[in-house]
């Protein structure tokens, strides 16, 4: 192993590194990677002596092992230092979010992204799917460059081909369609526009997954372009309709950060209700106060009944009567309650993709008086501005040849269309088919041209997610392949000159420069943006909105979809919704999220058939077991999954599997959903009824780190109701007074580290699941391995279920190492690889560990990982581990652990030492808070808080003496170092 | 030296030891009885004393027991106290099993090395036998002859009359 | 006064010599147990031989791929640490305990019907050990660091060993029972060595069995000396055999795992190898004397013996079982009650109930004199008690870890093939070398059933 | 007779076992080495002689875990002023112009599971030589200390005790017998 850094000297050696494969790799980064044995052949040779081969080979084992070099930079730049991390600010591109990012590079590499806490409106968390979009950066299924028909051709004659081809088209009065994703950086935005405004040229937007019903009705109901920016730090009361706010519903990272700043009981009233009606068991769901099931093709309904009884509230507004049969007509008449007694700041979220629901939706909220409050009209959010009728238009000339040229930018429909093959079939009608997309995916396949996008680590850019809320993004490293700004390709086809940098500071100098008086030199703006990632002007004054929906046409289609559904009779209702994970598709390829375990069901490696309880075991169907999902002329086959709180007659399947040209990772994990969602009437549907399920006798089990659901009247979980607690804050915390110890204390030494955990704040979302695997080196280890059991997570969400099957609450539990004073683990070992640090850690040392899992066995937490292959360099997982280029992401800081040897969460010791080294440096005592582990930092609830509990006045100190306070199994006199927080319901 | 023998066999342990026994009585000297099978009454009849044995484990045990718990108690409170689960650096009983377990090899090694030893017993060695069945069905008495030791003609009639089977004389080292 | 002169014995030639003549009892027992050795192998053994030499290479080729690739060969995981690797090895070191027992404490308590089976059990309990010792090697994660488990010194400044840690014990008890029993064993065979040397012929078997002698003569004073030695090594076998499984129960005991984590373990555990050896004795015994035509050695007196050994021990392990639920039921500790319930109804709820039924039950049907007197009803017994023994160690480590603290750590355990063929492998082994032994080795104590014979009354032993 | 035999086997088993006892304890312990070097740079010119401090090519070492080699730009700063010619400076210079970096083999070998940083040393005033030696005396540079984990252990529990003292005097609030930070397994192995 090398264990000095090389450094490349050139981008073009970088790129060569990258491309020429494996050996590049074990040069180039193979430091990166430190081994916790000697190197094998060391190690073998060691062993073979020692097994006694006495004199000679004794006398070979001092001859030494392979000669190591160090490679320095031919001009080392002065900002870099080897071995020193530099963070920059960025935008992250993972989803439409745009959350501002600061990313931390080693030796030019970026290894890890954080949230920028510069950011009002993100805050320093992030989530999974962000967390692990520095790895897609490492895909192996990345373009290398650009192709034509297939072949790699050059930049300069695909240019000159492509330009000709537009301009022959212009000419020919032809029409030239860019077909986007939603295009989030104003500066890009701009340039789009000034492409599309020539005559001939036009610009499609399309969202994977269609928000466009929303996007309509408030179009409708208020007059505004935009999706309304929802404010749920603002509301004390929440009524959500399907919609997954805290998983994957437009802005997770900024919504569960003001969810969760109002989940905090400590603050007595103010800890805000939220009602949540659903189909399937969303992250969302999981943590409403109160859940109630719904049919998918109830959402409207229960709009509608909700407007109807706020209405009768307030009066002077018509809201035909409804048959609420089907309904729990108690839970509605709470929720109203609720949300009419906090009028103004309550607020009615609906995920529904039909516009007359969301109307309804909007009336409710504007009747509640939220409109400028909660529901912010004036600095709306941009996200998602995908036109479905637009794009059903556009599918339909191309297969009229009515488009010459289609440049396909961030969009994959041929894998995400609900009609993908008309959309393929069109595309081959198009003359010219070009492709902007990272990777050979299902639709770039089917192009004629590919002139591969950056990664977004590697590009220049800037967003505006929120009206007024401006970030830029700036490369992180130089590009590894020989890719181009899709920007730049659209400017080159322009006939400009490919400098989007320029381009876009021109468009910061023109539109946001005038907009602030901080700076008077725009190269001092500039550099502060820059440095700060995020520029946000003052938001618009909310100024009045009146609702001028049309409600009653509304209800009149809410009714007759009812009436019409009733008409389909039988059959079972399908909910499709967006994972968490892997969200629309698009970042399937990235082993991390296909191993992160769904937040609720915790399955991870694919998608799956949700059934009730009930309804399982009438159809005498267990988990596992492959089913038939009809609907339609569609048929796809899924594994079941027995989900609790799943409504009766209901499938719930995620979108964004089942990919087939996404890379090795992800092709044929799970089955594509997408073709069992409808487009109807201009607007995507992603309900469905009247589905037929059908056994296929086949079995195929899930991959789920949890099997057991129920905590067997264990008090693992502590929760409380907000009542309860407010009357006696103490509430069973005290019945654990500190038990005796049957030894003197040992003198501790200058810190104790350890972690208090709210278990209120924290949603389960998994972000410090994926955080913790970035930053610590965490394996992948891939289905076959999920299903024996054997996940290498440091850090996982314990999901238990209490109550009745139909209507479970559930409970969230991060559990990871909780560095016990009296750690179970330690005595058990024989060669003392875990041990107990002066300053609290229960430490694991790799390099000692012979592997008896004897600590494994004798852990109460069961939080020990251990490795039972080698799980990097290995073609048994051929994950990112086993690619030169997926080998970028590690952490030079954290150990690559070989086969045989137990690890499990260190309490990111790594970041202890630095912090306690920077401060050592400086001269002072680390100050609480300097150290933040990877799971603190991600945590978009800030459920997580580290610190030193030798110092009382420490935020950790003070958290582990409130009156929520418990640890798990403290009856087994293990004493953790980790303090949880009760759970506390608003019910 | 080489020196002679008077070798008599008996087939029967019983008449064995009567013969040892009387001629003892009659003052003759026993060189050594040989015997296929330990034979009961033989040591009182030879007049052998106690061996020593016993204190050899003895001591080989006390001293493996003692430097064990020394060795454990400088392993884990002197050369390096780490905290291992928060238990005191003296966990005297967790020394126990292993001081016991080493205490048991040293006196059963020490043992078995002081009986080869004194036995004379190394590979290789040669056997100095008093004819071969005795390792198989017979069992011998051995005089040794030294001059004006004893009447050669006596010992014989003393022995056949306890029930030697045959008797011989023998010159070479037994 | 007399001088002594050669004529005079030449004197004595003329007269009629009586040949030399033996005790015809002890010539027939150094036939009986040297014949075997001198004769070629017969086609029982040899098929014998060849099935425990296929399973022990089956055994050889599982463990090589297992070190080749990683223990994720095996179906453990996150939560089931261990499962075959240590049941299999407390099965082996319990197997161990019969043959000191035999050899050593009916020694002292002077059981005379021990002699003719001692040898063998011995041996057994050499070959039993090294099985078991290749378990605790083999499931490591890096076997090719296990010497870090002896306190050596080392460059890593003052880095030793854990002397806390219950396997580290182990390490000590396994090696020191390993060291004992083997000395122990071989002390005994001297003689025989000895005996097997005078009746060779020259050649090779002659200059083994005169090495392996180490030049015994039978010289009486050697004898009584020997008879001390072999009473000290009795002395210190008998608690260092209790010791080892006490220890080997600890690593259980000393956890913090419900079902582990018990007080009764380590005398429920030497009772346990104590049946378990027997079991597995029986029927090493009642193959043997077939295969070697030894009926007149290894007699129904002996077999009777064992019989009624099983049946205590084979009791005590019962009362054993009940305790651990009484224990459970009365601590009221949850995980400690739901970890007993679970074993009687949870998924290896089929593992504990054989286990009870070979174990607690069957025993009890050796009250019965006609049953101890048929060899093939003990015979099929023994083989249940092996059964038994090896389920209530699978059931002591699975039922325990599978299900502990934490539901949501609850998994379920299914062995892989490999581990399947590494226990066939191990039996193999211990099979393969017990053959070898009989063949190769006296395998009855001749001097001791001599001893007994003579002693017993003359010729008539 | 028997005794000497038996003695001499003794002393002969013994011997051979001390000998390899020896040889085991020197595995990966690779004390003296002194590779060759693809140009013979000589410290005991650079630092010796001429007392360029360490720190000026290994400026790194005061920030970062690595020491670094100092880039080829580092060193024309002053070999693009000497005129003095050698070979091995115009290797160097061939270098530079032909843009393509030197290999150098590496001396001071850590294993890769010990993580050890320059700069804490170098703030804790640990001097360069206490574990590289007189490396301005040398013309090629070897390695000086073994690298065992006993022998940074020594320092670690002498030094690492000074330190203590001092931080403590200034604010930790840490029991007196408490065990050193600098011989936790964490403070290297993670």
């Amino acid at each position: 192993m090398n264990a000095e850094l090389r450094f490349w000297k050139s981008v073009d050696e970088l790129r060569r590194d990258a491309d020429d494969g494996a050996a590049a790799g074990r040069d180039c980064f193979a430091g990166q990677r430190a081994r916790t044995g000697p190197p094998p052949a060391v190690s073998r040779r060691d062993f073979l002596t020692l097994a006694g081969f006495g004199l000679a080979a004794a006398a070979a084992a001092c001859s030494r092992g392979s000669v190591q070099k160090a490679i320095p930079m031919l001009n080392q730049p002065e900002q870099m230092t080897p071995g020193v991390a530099s963070y920059y600010a960025t935008t992250c591109g993972g989803c439409s979010a745009g959350c501002a990012l600061l990313v931390k590079t080693r030796d030019g590499r970026p290894i890890k992204v954080e949230g920028n806490a510069e950011s009002a409106v993100f805050g320093g968390g992030t989530c999974a799917s962000g967390q692990a979009t520095v790895l897609s950066l490492y895909d192996d299924a990345r373009l290398k460059g650009p192709l034509w028909r297939g072949q790699p051709a050059a930049w300069a004659e695909i240019d000159a081909h492509v330009s000709s081809r537009i301009a022959a088209a212009a000419a020919a009065r032809k029409r030239v369609v860019l077909l986007s994703r939603t295009i989030l950086g104003p500066a890009t935005r701009r340039l789009v526009r000034e492409w599309s405004s020539r005559p001939g040229f036009e610009h499609v937007t399309r969202d994977a997954i269609s928000y466009s019903a929303l996007r309509d009705a408030t179009r409708a109901s208020f007059g505004v372009d935009g999706i309304p920016h929802y404010r749920f730090a603002g509301a004390s009361v929440i009524v959500g309709i399907e919609a997954d706010f805290l998983g994957a519903w437009l802005s997770p990272v900024e919504f569960t950060r003001e969810y969760a700043g109002r989940r905090r009981p400590e603050s007595g009233a103010l800890m805000s209700r939220h009602v949540h009606f659903e189909s399937g068991l969303s992250l969302t769901g999981s943590n409403a106060d109160l859940r109630v099931p719904i049919a998918p093709s109830e959402q409207g309904l229960v709009a509608l009944a909700l407007l109807h009884r706020i209405a009768r509230r307030h009066g002077g507004f018509e809201v035909p009567e409804v048959d609420e049969s089907s309904l729990d007509a108690e839970a509605l008449d709470e929720a109203a309650e609720d949300l009419w007694r906090a009028r103004g700041e309550s607020l009615v979220v609906a995920g529904a993709h039909d516009e007359a629901t969301q109307t309804i939706v909007h009336a409710t909220n504007a009747l509640l008086g939220n409109i400028g409050r909660t529901v912010d009209l004036d600095n709306v959010s941009l996200q998602k501005q995908g036109d479905d009728a637009a794009f059903d238009r556009l599918v339909e000339d191309m297969a009229e040849r009515r488009v010459d040229v289609l440049i396909l930018y961030g969009v994959n429909p041929a894998y995400d269309a609900p009609d993908a093959d008309r959309f393929a079939a069109a595309m081959a009608r198009v003359p010219l088919t070009v492709s902007l997309a990272d990777r050979l995916d299902e639709t770039a396949a089917r192009a004629d041209i590919v002139c591969p996008d950056h990664h977004f680590l590697e590009a220049w850019g800037d967003a505006e997610p929120i009206a007024r809320h401006c970030s830029l993004a700036q490369p992180t490293i130089a590009p590894l392949f020989d890719t181009r700004a899709a920007q730049e390709s659209l400017l080159a086809w322009q006939g400009r000159t490919p400098d989007f940098y320029e381009y876009l500071r021109a468009y910061w100098r023109e539109a946001l420069f005038p907009a602030q008086d901080r700076y008077d030199s725009f190269d001092e703006f500039w550099d502060h943006s820059l440095h700060d990632g995020v520029f946000a002007r003052s938001p618009r004054p909310s100024n009045e909105h009146r609702f001028e929906g049309d409600c009653a046409r509304a209800a009149a289609s809410v009714l007759r979809a009812r009436a019409q559904r009733a008409a389909a009779g039988i059959g079972y209702e399908l909910h499709l919704y967006e994972p968490v994970g892997v969200r629309d598709g698009a970042h399937a390829n990235n082993p991390w999220l296909q191993e992160l375990p769904d937040p609720v069901s915790k399955v991870t490696w694919g998608n799956y058939a949700a059934l009730a309880p009930a309804l399982a075991s009438r159809l005498a169907l267990a988990d596992g077991d492959v089913v038939a999902i009809e609907a339609g002329a569609q048929r796809v086959e899924l594994p079941v999954l027995v989900q609790p709180g799943q409504s009766a007659q209901t499938i719930s399947v995620a979108l964004g599997y089942g990919r087939t040209r996404a890379g090795r990772v992800a092709d044929g994990v799970g089955a594509n959903a997408y073709p069992l969602a409808q487009s109807s009437g201009g607007g995507r549907r992603y309900i469905r009824t009247g589905v037929r399920l059908a056994r296929t006798g086949r079995r195929d089990p899930l991959a789920a780190t949890q099997t057991h659901h129920s905590m067997e009247g264990r008090e693992i979980v502590k929760q409380t109701t907000l009542a309860s607690f407010l009357e006696s804050p103490a509430g069973g915390a005290d019945a654990h007074a500190d038990l005796p110890n049957l030894w003197a204390e040992r003198p501790r030494g200058e810190h104790n580290w350890g972690m208090a955990i709210d278990l209120t704040a924290c949603t389960g979302c998994s972000a410090c699941v994926t955080a913790c695997q970035a930053e610590n080196n965490v394996p992948v280890v891939g289905r076959d391995e999920v299903r024996r059991g054997r996940e290498m997570h440091w850090i996982r969400l314990d999901r238990y279920y209490t109550g009745s099957e139909d209507a479970p609450e559930t409970l969230v539990q991060p559990m990871m190492c909780q560095h016990c004073g009296h750690a179970p683990c330690e005595p058990v070992c024989p060669v003392l690889a875990t041990v107990h640090s002066s300053d609290g850690l229960n430490q694991q040392v790799y390099n000692r560990c012979v592997g008896t899992r004897y600590c494994e066995n004798n852990c109460p937490y069961k939080v020990r990982r251990f490795n039972w292959f080698e799980y990097a360099r290995n073609d048994r997982f051929d994950f990112n581990m086993n690619s030169p280029l997926g080998e970028m992401v590690l952490n030079p800081d954290v150990t690559v652990r070989s086969r045989g040897v137990m690890e499990k969460c260190s309490l990111c010791v790594q970041r202890i030492q630095a912090g306690k080294l920077e401060a050592s440096r400086e001269g002072r005592p680390v100050a609480d808070g300097d150290i933040q582990t990877a799971c603190q930092q991600v945590c978009p609830a800030e459920a997580i808080v580290f610190g030193d509990l030798a110092d009382p006045s420490s935020r950790v100190s003070r958290l582990s003496r409130q009156q929520r306070r418990y640890r798990v199994l403290e009856e087994v006199g293990t004493r953790p170092n980790v303090t949880y927080l009760a759970k506390v319901r608003n019910a | 030296m080489a020196s002679a023998y008077l070798i008599a066999t008996f087939a029967e342990p019983r008449a064995l030891v009567d013969a040892v026994a009387a001629i003892r009585a009659r003052g003759f000297k026993i060189y050594d009885v040989y015997a296929p099978c330990p034979v009961h009454g033989l040591d009182e009849a030879m007049g052998i004393r106690r061996s020593r044995l016993p204190y050899v484990t003895l001591v080989a045990g006390v001293l493996a027991c003692a430097a064990t718990v020394a060795f454990e108690f400088y392993v884990a409170v002197f050369d390096w106290a780490l905290n291992i689960g928060g238990k005191p650096d003296n966990s005297t009983l967790a020394f126990v099993p292993i001081a016991f377990e080493m205490t048991v090899l040293g006196a059963g090694l020490a043992t078995a090395a002081a009986f080869l030893l004194r036995a004379g017993l190394f590979p290789g060695s040669a056997p100095k036998l008093a004819g071969p069945p005795v390792t198989d069905d017979t069992f011998a008495v051995a005089l040794r002859w030294r001059p004006n030791a004893f009447d050669t003609g006596e010992a014989r009639n003393l022995l056949i009359e306890n029930g030697a089977t045959d008797i011989r004389q023998m010159v070479g080292d037994l | 006064m007399i001088r002594f002169e050669p004529r005079a014995d030449r004197s004595l030639r003329l007269q009629p010599r009586p040949p030399i003549v033996g005790n015809p009892a002890l010539g027939r027992i150094t036939d009986d147990v040297a014949r075997p050795l001198d004769a070629r192998p017969g086609l029982g053994w040899c098929a014998c031989f060849a099935a425990a030499a296929t399973a022990l290479s089956i055994g050889v080729a599982c463990v090589a791929y297992e070190i080749a690739t990683g223990i994720g060969v095996w179906g453990l995981n996150r939560t089931v640490g261990w499962a075959f690797d240590i049941t299999n090895f407390v099965f082996w070191v319990g197997i161990g305990h019969a043959g000191t027992l035999i050899s050593a404490i009916l020694l002292l308590f002077r059981q005379r019907w021990r002699t003719s089976i001692n040898r063998s059990a011995e041996a057994m309990t050499i070959f039993a050990v090294v099985c078991a010792a290749l378990f605790p090697l083999i499931h490591m994660g890096r076997p090719w660091l296990a010497f870090w488990v002896f306190p050596y010194p080392n460059s890593r400044g003052s880095l030793w060993v854990n002397f806390r840690s219950p396997l580290l014990w182990d390490v000590f008890a396994i090696n020191t029972y390993m060291t004992i029993s083997l000395v122990f064993w071989y002390i005994g065979m001297i003689p025989d060595f000895a005996t097997l040397r005078d009746r060779a012929s020259a050649g090779l078997r002659k200059t083994i069995y005169s090495i392996a002698s180490l030049g015994w003569n039978g010289s009486h004073r050697t004898w009584s000396r020997y008879e001390t030695l072999n009473v000290i090594l009795a002395g210190l076998a008998t608690p260092l055999v209790i010791s080892v499984h006490s220890i080997v129960s600890m690593d259980f005991a000393t956890s913090i795992l419900p079902g582990w984590h018990t007080t009764i373990f380590p005398p429920y555990f030497v009772a346990g190898a104590v049946y378990s050896g027997f079991g597995m004795v029986t029927t090493l015994l009642i193959l043997t004397r077939s295969l070697m035509h030894l009926e007149a050695y290894i007699t129904h007196r002996n077999l009777d013996a064992m019989a009624k050994v099983m049946l205590l021990t084979g009791s005590m392990v019962g009362l054993a079982y009940g305790t651990e639920f009484y224990v459970a039921w009365i601590s009221g500790n949850m995980y400690e009650q739901a970890t007993f319930i679970g074993r009687a109804t949870g998924p290896y709820a089929w593992c504990f109930w054989t286990m009870v039924a070979c174990n607690a039950l069957a025993p009890q049907v050796l009250w019965s004199k006609r049953i101890r007197a048929s060899v093939p009803a003990l015979f099929v017994f023994s083989i249940l008690v092996n059964v038994g023994m090896w389920l209530e160690r699978f059931v002591i480590i699975v039922t325990s870890l599978h299900r502990s603290y934490l539901p949501s750590s609850w998994v379920m355990y299914r062995p892989t093939l490999i581990e399947v063929g590494t226990l066939v492998g191990s039996f193999g082994l211990f099979f393969s070398c017990f053959l070898l032994f009989i063949r190769l080795l006296p395998m009855i104590a001749m001097w001791e059933v001599k001893g007994a014979a003579s002693h017993a009354g003359g010729t008539h032993g | 007779m028997r005794a000497i035999v038996l003695f001499i086997a003794a002393a002969v088993a013994a011997t051979s076992a001390g000998l390899i006892a020896r040889g085991l304890s020197r595995v990966g312990v690779h004390q003296g080495y002194a590779p060759e070097q693809p140009i013979a740079f000589s410290h005991k010119l650079h630092a010796g002689d001429s007392k360029v401090p360490c720190l000026y090519c290994h400026s790194s070492a005061r920030t970062s875990r690595h020491a670094g080699i100092p880039s080829v730009n580092v060193c024309m700063n002053c070999h693009s002023m000497l005129t003095k010619q050698t070979v091995d400076i115009e290797r160097l210079k061939e270098a530079v112009q032909r843009r393509q970096a030197i290999v150098w083999t590496k001396v001071h070998n850590l294993p890769d599971f010990v993580y050890f940083n320059h700069s804490q040393h170098i703030g804790a005033n640990v001097a360069c030589r206490s574990c590289h030696g007189a490396v301005e005396t040398m013309e090629r540079v070897r390695q000086e200390a073994p690298l065992t984990m006993g022998w940074c252990l020594d320092c670690h529990r002498t030094r690492g005790a000074e330190l203590q003292r001092s931080r403590q005097m200034a604010w930790a609030h840490a029991d007196p017998k408490a065990p050193l930070p600098g011989t936790d397994c964490g403070k290297c192995h993670y």
